[in-house]
């Protein structure tokens, strides 16, 4: 397993080296010129030399790329056109509430997708009703999803609120987690708890339901195959009930690709994230990005990129231990 | 048992068999897998030739006859994708404009209708141009395996580690939002899939005996893979295209909702209504002609997937 | 997956749905009183502001913010473009417009406490001169700043007809709390702090500014002037126009200030209020005179009798605009040339048929109204039928700022909304017309408007007027600009505001310590 | 002993739907199976057995949906009818199983320990460790903490029965428990199997395909066909005055250690069994049967005596199976000597021929993975290690050893399929070898039709088109193929067929030397002997060498001349067919031999 774990991790290094190549690829065929848009409209050319210089653009490229990668290791990614700010520091604003979320969705989609799921295993006629609902959830747009749940239930319900994070007559801790969830179930404020959850949930729903329905298929497959495998006929013969056999045995085997399936969600959750935060309104790295494409904030969006792609990256290095759990047979190979 | 012993020749779940004689009952074909009491295995027998060119394009056919329809739609398009109707601005639906008129004052059925040959066509160029590169270096890759099939996997795994959707709004956004970098984004992003599978495809293959009778036959090189390995691949390739065409219509309308499709006035759905959001209350049917039309496709594509991928493979996950 | 670890999932699945339903029940009294709470002004805006430093900040959005928390020496009256006292109570200019006298208020004090002193405002000025970023330029022919009591005396190198109205402008000096600055000052005279924190004199103090969420103002109890009605004025960012104006409906916003489709006005329900207000901001066409076919004046002149200004404005803007009559925003220059603008097919296919390509592009900047594509995209049609196939594209702000470095690949018609930093026709004119002018995008070169507006800069007013009106004229013959329309200020509120008062210099703004709940 | 039977199997009828027409598995078979005895169920694929074992544990899949008439009592309830929940009541408790394939039948993501407690019904890891210690599972209390692929197989199938024991059942129903293992553990795990019943009075119904099995363990033999019982009695009536001429056959087509028709053609059962789909109204058996008559047609009779029952309408008419039996190939084969260009030098007869193949110390090591990365490789694992051979000009050579013995990977590195690490392979002239694999279905490409894979061989040699069609059938009805075959894809054959199909394929263009990989195990015994038949045929009329790997030796001794015995990459034993088996010098050969279930030694038992 620690070899496993090893060879992994390894794997995953240099994955993200290879992002941070790419990044600076895309850096570098930027048309509009960041030096230009920092200094602004009035300032002269010379201004705008000195500020080319100044981030190094007049340099050769192996040059800059080594430049690039040092202010990397240092954690460095610049300063937004935009924010006039330090993107690391943008992103760290950022990122807790787009974690939040993500995480959030990334629950609703577990638990949906395995309930659902199992509904649908071995379900024949209701299983097929069920299917062609799943497969048409699975064709309506983000954008479409989110107005439609914030016309129910915003504005027609009026259960939920419709955009920001949070109401604004609330105190907003800063840390320990910045997930405000958590925090305020630290700080011991229930009623913060309740609202930040009912900010959380509309954009959760919106981004959880492909995956939820992704999860759900890919499970429901795998499992009618596990289903017919000898080891469950075993598992029968022992007399166990089918409750047990399906959750002691079906189950775990069948994990297998519905993690795959999970982990490769995240990725298209990540895309998604953008058009969710902007309906929405939440302030996460989504909206971040979405308004530096808007002002073409190159920097930021390269930043915003780095960090979502580390943070898919390494999701997917923990669903591969997770399989390895699911099916000892990976651990030996 | 080690890992290498070479006794048990490894094979694909390909030795399925739909003969009389293989009825239920255990055969005695002891040690061959996928023979072993197939009745418990009970994948339905994959009929005559299942990998066959025919049987695939049969179960294409729905898909080509969507394709024509999509294609010659905008023919009955009343008005052009920019022409401005005499209704004038967000005019209210009538008989003559299905879905009104636009805040331009175009008809937005017209422009709904070329749109949806815009992304059904591009989501298709997309998906092609990715099976062709993909499919080229997983069929090297797996066909001479060794080296060069290590480094092309390496890039291509490189890409399929990253987020496919995040990567693309970067390549986007740096060569700047126009539908021609929008395609090239999401094939730059999409051709590791098809190499992965075709890799994979060609590798199981190239391991079952057939392909060393074949290479004992004196077959050439060439004609071992054209006949022997790729046809294997066909089938799952098929199968991840038609699934992947209701996928990439919903990604190219999330990258055009977002400001990073076609430029206006092109017809692009995902533009289109993000831009005609603003119109949702006092003018629905700007923002929702268009996103409906998007879940429409998407729906389309994805039954026919469905269907595609019952019909062809059972093993598919993706 | 085991049993134990499934069932865990469901508690956690259970308990959360739980929280959300006695939730929901729990939002109906939250929003309630969200909306009840008559204490909080709340509006949105789109995007996030770039920085809330005046020193810095450059753009529209935002302008609540800093305006509220910070003041100049003078400002525009309610209403009007005539200057009025500020913190300045009095001035005095020298017959050769070279020296001011400003008296400032008495018993002004800072946020954080601090009285405000004629040195602090000396030392603010100074501050936006170190800073040195685009709004310096109003204060770079000051040749010295001298106090006596409360009495600051600045003299200028040379005259500069705008002078007081820089002290009035939107983005003019503002004062910022010395002390504070220099305790924050850290090696960039205090701007990262200041990128979340302020030390102004305004009515609200900035008590809470959280990037892509939302900004608090909070009263200022010890305001100097008329105390603000609102307790707190809360800014949510919400770049989805559909989401703010259902909010606004709920009761949970209470105005938006701009961005609101205007077509969408009459689908309003009654307890929303609209109000259009005058502006200075105006759409402007420009024309690149730097490569084909527009390098043609011929042809350039074909473009007065292609645009049809008043479909333009009437389809784009329905009626929050209005077809420009002028060179110069209204009111700017009394008597200024009219422009002559005709539509004439004839006339216009025959230029066209000058051009060297007809192939053209059409460039407009991003807005998130889309107001400028709509136009756009009208404009588009219009061109087509002189016979231009126009290629429109939408451009960010960075890469309009970098058309200068290469006018060969800038686009070769551009649209753009612009407002002049203040109400005096040199703001206008300085920077779109001049040859260097801070907003001339696509490089127009115009010897003599250069010449006419640095006559004009140390002239008498009256000479200086008949200048900028030669200057009008210039423009008008030499089609590298085409004025198209003056936007107004759509203010769309919940009803429930009233005392809503706005100056056309500052727009997307109404006077938030003015408005109160209830008229 | 009372004389309740723990299981009781009247007229059972069990039908699968299919979309090809309904599969008749089972057509009234009765079966019963008295308090700790031990029933062997013998049949070939298709005969039913396996769904009537699992008819008896209740266990037949819910797809493709079965119908069932008749009735197995099993401890006062009838699986066929009653609730699932009395059903799995009695499953583990009152009757448990043993499945064939223990790699697949045992959970690879549970822990050895626990799918035994859980099969116990719970039990501490003492009570575990003891189970498994008593199916002979070396140091329990370590293997309970390994997962099933960590086990061998012969381990695992002792895990198997460690389960079925767990909840001291009344009766185990094994399905073909040691088809999977290596002839050596078979044979551990029957005596396992048999004594674990004997010793707790458990009752067993070994269901299998190979009478040597049944013959090893069984108090009583059933042998099904077609779905039906046709034959049943002790192992020694059985054995030695079969009633049904299938029973005779069955016995006569199993290749036998005491040589009696080696090297010759074997007794085959001509034909296939019937279509499942359109069953015959008389005897099933009745076009197969050398002595069929029109009575055959008529309903089939019961004759029963006490434990001795048959459903022939001529009991016992065959007491043996006609010498030889029909040919495979029907035509003589000779044309496909015609000489072509590759071939012409190798038609001159040299005097003495070369042999077909000599090897000389060959030695193949395969990498082993790194365990993690920047590790240094771990020693390379040698699958052969120094192994001298030869195969004479049209001689036969059977390589002989258990999984692991590195028989396939020699036999690769002759063909050529694998570079020697070190050592040499000299070819002797003619056309190249040519291989047929264990897996004939795997061997032929899924998507193509069988004409042209066997044209593909001519192609190579550019033989010209209207030339190439003709030979192509002219090898396919050498190896007793219709000509239709060649335009059908490999799945629509059946599983000799498709054998028989890559044979024609190896021998369009006959090789110097046919290698054969297992050919037969994967075959009904029936079909097998036709198979073996065959390449004995092919070898006379074509002077092909043939070289023979497999497990097992009857059937080396069938058709070898000489016989190589390897293990673990070394070749222990060699010598003339007769002499190893009269005489086997090596211990391992001698435990070999030994463990072959055979039908002859039985006799001697009883």
């Amino acid at each position: 397993m620690a070899a496993l774990v090893l060879r992994r991790f390894a794997a995953m290094l240099a994955v993200l080296f290879g992002l941070a190549v790419i990044v600076f690829v895309l850096q570098a065929v930027i048309p509009s010129d960041p030096a230009r848009a920092m200094v602004g409209a009035s300032a002269s050319k010379e201004a705008v030399e000195a500020k080319r210089h100044e981030l190094g653009y007049d340099q050769p490229l192996p040059a800059q790329f080594a430049d690039y990668m040092g202010r990397l290791a240092q954690g460095d990614l610049q300063s937004s056109l935009r924010t006039r700010n330090e993107v690391v520091e943008d992103l760290r604003a950022f990122a807790p509430a787009t974690f939040e979320l993500a995480f959030a969705a990334m629950f609703l989609a577990a638990i949906g997708g395995l309930g659902l799921g199992l509904l649908l295993a071995g379900g024949g006629r209701a299983g097929k009703g069920i299917r062609l609902l799943l497969i048409g959830g699975a064709s309506i747009p983000a954008f479409l999803t989110g107005l439609l749940l914030i016309v129910v239930f915003y504005s027609w319900l009026g259960w939920l609120p419709a955009s920001g994070r949070v109401g604004d007559n609330f105190v907003v801790p800063d840390g320990p987690t910045n997930f405000l969830v958590i925090d305020s179930i630290l700080n011991g404020t229930p009623d913060l708890t309740i609202d930040a959850l009912q900010h959380l949930l509309l954009p959760a729903i919106t981004l959880a339901l492909l995956p939820t329905l992704a999860i759900a298929r890919t499970l429901a497959t795998s499992l009618d195959a596990v289903q017919k495998e000898d080891y469950v006929r075993t598992a029968r013969a022992k007399g166990l009930k089918e409750r047990t056999v399906l959750l002691k045995h079906a189950l775990r085997n069948a994990s297998g690709p519905a993690l795959t399936m999970g982990g490769l969600q995240v990725g298209l959750m990540l895309g998604s994230i953008v058009v969710v935060e902007r309906i929405f309104a939440w302030p996460g790295i989504g909206l971040y990005i979405d308004q530096s494409i808007a002002y073409s904030d190159f920097p930021a969006i390269c930043g915003a990129t780095l960090l979502l792609g580390a943070t898919y990256v390494f999701l997917n290095f923990l669903v591969d231990l997770a399989q390895a759990w699911a099916d000892p047979r990976i651990r030996t190979v | 048992m080690s890992t290498v012993t070479p006794d048990a020749p490894p094979t694909t779940g390909l030795t399925e068999g739909a003969l009389p004689v293989e009825g239920p009952g255990a055969p005695a074909a002891a040690k061959v897998p996928g023979a072993t009491s197939k009745l418990w295995r009970g994948r339905r027998p994959i009929t005559p030739g299942a990998l066959s060119g025919d049987t695939v394009w049969h179960a294409l056919i729905p898909f080509f006859v969507l394709s024509f329809v999509i294609l010659v739609a905008p023919v009955f398009a009343p008005y052009g994708s920019t022409d401005v109707t005499s209704a004038g601005a967000l005019h209210a639906p009538t008989s003559g404009a299905w879905f009104g008129t636009d805040e331009i004052g175009r008809d937005v059925f017209s422009r709904v209708l070329i749109g949806m040959r815009v992304s059904w066509f591009s989501a298709l160029g997309v998906i092609f141009l990715g099976t062709i590169i993909g499919g080229l270096i997983g069929a090297v890759a797996g066909a001479f395996g060794g080296k060069l099939d290590m480094v092309l996997m390496r890039i291509t795994d490189l890409f399929l580690s990253l987020p496919a959707p995040v990567l693309a709004i970067a390549v986007v956004a740096a060569m700047g939002p126009s539908l021609r970098n929008t395609l090239i984004a999401l094939s730059i992003v999409w051709w590791p899939w098809y190499a992965r599978i075709v890799r994979g495809e060609v590798r199981a293959l190239a391991a079952r005996p057939h392909t060393e009778a074949a290479r004992l036959a004196g077959v050439s090189r060439t004609r071992l893979v054209l006949k022997h390995l790729l046809p294997g691949a066909m089938a799952p390739v098929i199968v991840t295209m038609s699934l992947d065409v209701g996928n990439l219509i919903l990604a190219l309308a999330g990258l055009s909702f977002i400001g990073l499709g076609a430029p206006p006035p092109a017809p692009e759905l995902g533009a289109m209504s993000a831009r005609g959001l603003q119109y949702l209350f006092g003018h629905p049917w700007v923002p929702i002609a268009p996103a409906a039309a998007v879940a429409l496709l998407a729906l389309a594509a994805n039954l026919l997937g469905d269907s595609i991928n019952r019909r062809l493979d059972q093993r598919t996950t993706r | 997956m085991t049993r134990r670890t499934l069932t865990l999932l469901g508690v956690l699945a259970v308990g959360a749905l739980g929280a959300v339903g006695c939730g929901s029940a729990q939002k109906d009294a939250s929003s309630t009183t969200a909306s009840g709470d008559t204490q909080t002004l709340r509006i949105p805006y789109l995007a996030d502001m770039s920085v809330p430093d005046p020193d810095v900040f450059y753009d529209i959005e935002g302008n609540a913010v800093i305006l509220n928390q910070y003041e100049g020496l003078l400002k525009y009256k309610e209403g009007t473009l005539e200057l009025a006292p500020n913190l300045a109570k009095s001035w005095k200019v020298s017959s050769d417009g070279l020296t001011y006298t400003f008296t400032l208020q008495d018993g002004v004090t800072f946020h954080d406490g601090s009285k405000m002193t004629c040195n602090s405002v000396k030392a603010a000025f100074q501050r936006r001169l170190d800073v040195d970023q685009a709004p310096a330029y109003m204060l770079k022919d000051v040749k010295s700043m001298t106090c006596d009591g409360n009495e600051l005396t600045i003299t200028l190198k040379s005259k500069v007809q705008p002078f007081l109205h820089y002290m009035a402008s939107s983005w003019g000096p503002k004062v910022i709390g010395p002390e504070a600055i220099k305790e924050n000052a850290g090696k960039d005279y205090g701007q990262t702090w200041l990128q979340t924190h302020g030390d102004g004199t305004g009515p609200y103090k900035l008590t809470s500014f959280k990037r892509g969420s939302s900004y608090v103002l909070t009263r200022n109890d010890d305001y100097w002037g008329t105390p603000a009605n609102f307790q707190k004025v809360v800014i949510s960012i919400t770049p989805d126009m559909g989401t703010q104006r259902l909010k606004l409906e709920k009761g949970d916003f209470d105005a938006i200030l701009h961005g609101f489709p205007a077509s969408e006005l009459e689908s309003l329900p009654d307890n929303i209020t609209v109000d259009k207000q005058d502006s200075l901001l105006r759409l402007i066409l420009y024309v690149n005179s730097n490569k084909a076919p527009f390098n043609d004046p011929a042809v350039r002149a074909g473009l007065g009798s292609t645009i049809d200004i008043d479909q333009l404005v009437e389809q784009g803007y329905s009626d929050t605009a209005e077809p420009a009559k002028g060179v110069y925003p209204p009111g700017l220059l009394p008597g200024e040339p009219a422009l002559p603008y005709k539509v004439d097919t004839a006339k216009a296919k025959a230029a066209a048929d000058k051009a060297k390509t007809k192939k053209i592009t059409l460039g407009y900047s991003a807005d998130e109204s889309g107001v400028q594509r709509r136009v756009g995209e009208l404009l588009q049609a219009q061109l087509k039928t002189a016979g231009y196939d126009v290629t429109i594209k939408e451009v960010q702000l960075p890469q309009v700022y970098g058309y200068i470095e290469n006018l060969k690949d800038a686009p070769d018609l551009l649209l753009m909304t612009n407002t002049p930093d203040g109400a005096h026709p040199d703001l206008w004119a300085r920077i779109m017309f001049y040859s260097t002018g801070g907003l001339n995008f696509l490089g127009a070169q115009n010897k003599q408007i250069d010449a006419n507006l640095d006559e004009a800069l140390s002239a008498p007013d009256d000479k200086a007027n008949a200048l900028y009106k030669q200057v009008a004229q210039e423009v008008i013959d030499d089609n590298q600009f085409f004025l198209l329309g003056d936007v107004k200020n759509v203010f769309v509120m919940s009803n429930s505001l009233g005392n809503v008062q706005n100056t056309p210099a500052y727009p997307w703004l109404i006077d938030l310590a003015a408005v109160k709940r209830g008229n | 002993m009372t004389d309740t039977p723990v299981l009781d199997v009247q007229d059972l009828h069990v039908t699968f739907a299919s979309p090809r027409g309904d599969v008749h598995a089972v057509r009234g078979a009765s079966l019963r199976v008295m308090p700790g005895e031990v029933v062997g169920l013998v049949g070939e694929s298709g005969s039913g057995k396996s769904v009537l074992g699992l008819t008896a544990l209740g266990l037949l899949p819910a797809a493709p949906e079965p119908r069932i008439e008749g009735t197995a009592m099993l401890d006062g309830i009838d699986m066929v009818t009653a609730a699932e929940d009395e059903r799995r009541a009695r499953r583990g408790t009152y009757i448990s199983a043993v499945f064939q394939d223990p790699m697949g039948s045992l959970n690879p993501s549970m822990r050895i320990g626990r799918q035994v407690a859980e099969a116990a019904g719970g039990a501490t890891d003492e009570e575990v460790a003891q189970m498994l210690a008593a199916t002979g599972i070396p140091e329990p209390e370590h293997k309970a903490r390994a997962y099933p692929h960590e086990l061998s197989g012969g381990l695992r199938q002792r895990v198997m029965i460690a389960m079925a024991l767990s909840r001291h059942p009344r009766l185990i129903v094994a399905d073909e428990p040691t088809t999977a293992l290596d002839v050596t553990v078979q044979a551990k795990v029957l005596e396992l199997l048999a004594d674990a019943a004997r010793e707790r009075g458990v009752a067993l119904l070994l269901v299998t395909h190979d009478l040597g099995v049944a013959a090893r363990i069984c108090d009583r033999i059933a042998v099904a066909y077609a779905g039906r019982i046709v034959e049943e009695g002790t192992c020694a009536q059985i054995l030695s005055e079969p009633h049904h001429p299938y029973t005779v056959g069955l016995l006569a087509s199993r290749p036998k250690l005491d040589g009696t028709i080696a090297g010759g053609d074997l007794p085959t059962l001509p034909g296939r069994p019937p279509d499942p789909r359109n069953p015959l109204a008389g005897c099933a058996f009745a076009p197969r049967c050398p002595a069929a008559d029109t009575e055959c047609a008529g309903p089939v009779p019961n004759h029963a005596l006490g434990e001795r029952r048959d459903e022939c309408h001529h009991p016992g008419v065959l007491t043996r199976w006609p010498e030889g039996g029909p040919h495979a190939g029907r035509k003589d084969p000779i044309l496909l000597k015609a000489p072509h260009p590759a071939q012409a030098p190798a038609m001159i007869p040299a005097t003495p021929p070369d042999p077909a193949v000599v090897v000389r110390g060959a030695v193949r090591a395969f990498e082993r993975p790194k365990p993690f990365p920047f590790a240094k490789r771990p020693e390379p694992f040698y699958a052969v290690k120094g192994v001298d051979l030869e195969v004479p000009h049209a001689g036969s050579v059977a390589i002989v050893g258990e999984s692991g013995s590195g028989k396939s990977t020699l036999l690769r590195m002759i063909v050529g399929l694998l570079e020697p690490t070190e050592g040499e392979i000299e070819l002797g002239p003619g056309a190249p070898p040519q291989m047929i694999f264990q897996d004939a279905g795997a061997s032929l490409t899924p998507w193509m039709a069988i004409g042209k894979q066997i044209e593909e061989r001519l192609i190579a040699l550019d033989v010209p088109r209207e030339e190439r069609e003709r030979r192509v059938l002219a090898t396919l009805e050498a190896v007793g193929l219709p000509g239709e075959a060649a335009t059908a894809v490999p799945r629509a054959l059946s599983g000799g067929q498709r054998q028989r199909a890559a044979i024609a394929r190896a021998i369009a263009v006959p090789p110097a030397l046919l290698a054969c990989d297992e050919p037969v195990s994967a075959l009904d015994v029936s079909l097998a002997a036709q198979v073996l038949n065959l390449l004995c045929h092919l070898r006379e009329t074509l002077d092909i060498a043939l070289l023979f790997v497999t497990h097992d030796l009857a059937a080396a001794r069938a058709v070898a001349d000489e016989v190589v015995v390897m293990q673990q990459g070394e070749v222990v034993e060699r010598a003339p067919t007769e002499q190893l088996f009269t005489d086997p010098q090596h211990p391992y050969t001698r435990e070999l031999i030994a463990a072959v279930p055979d039908v002859t030694e039985v006799e001697v038992a009883a």
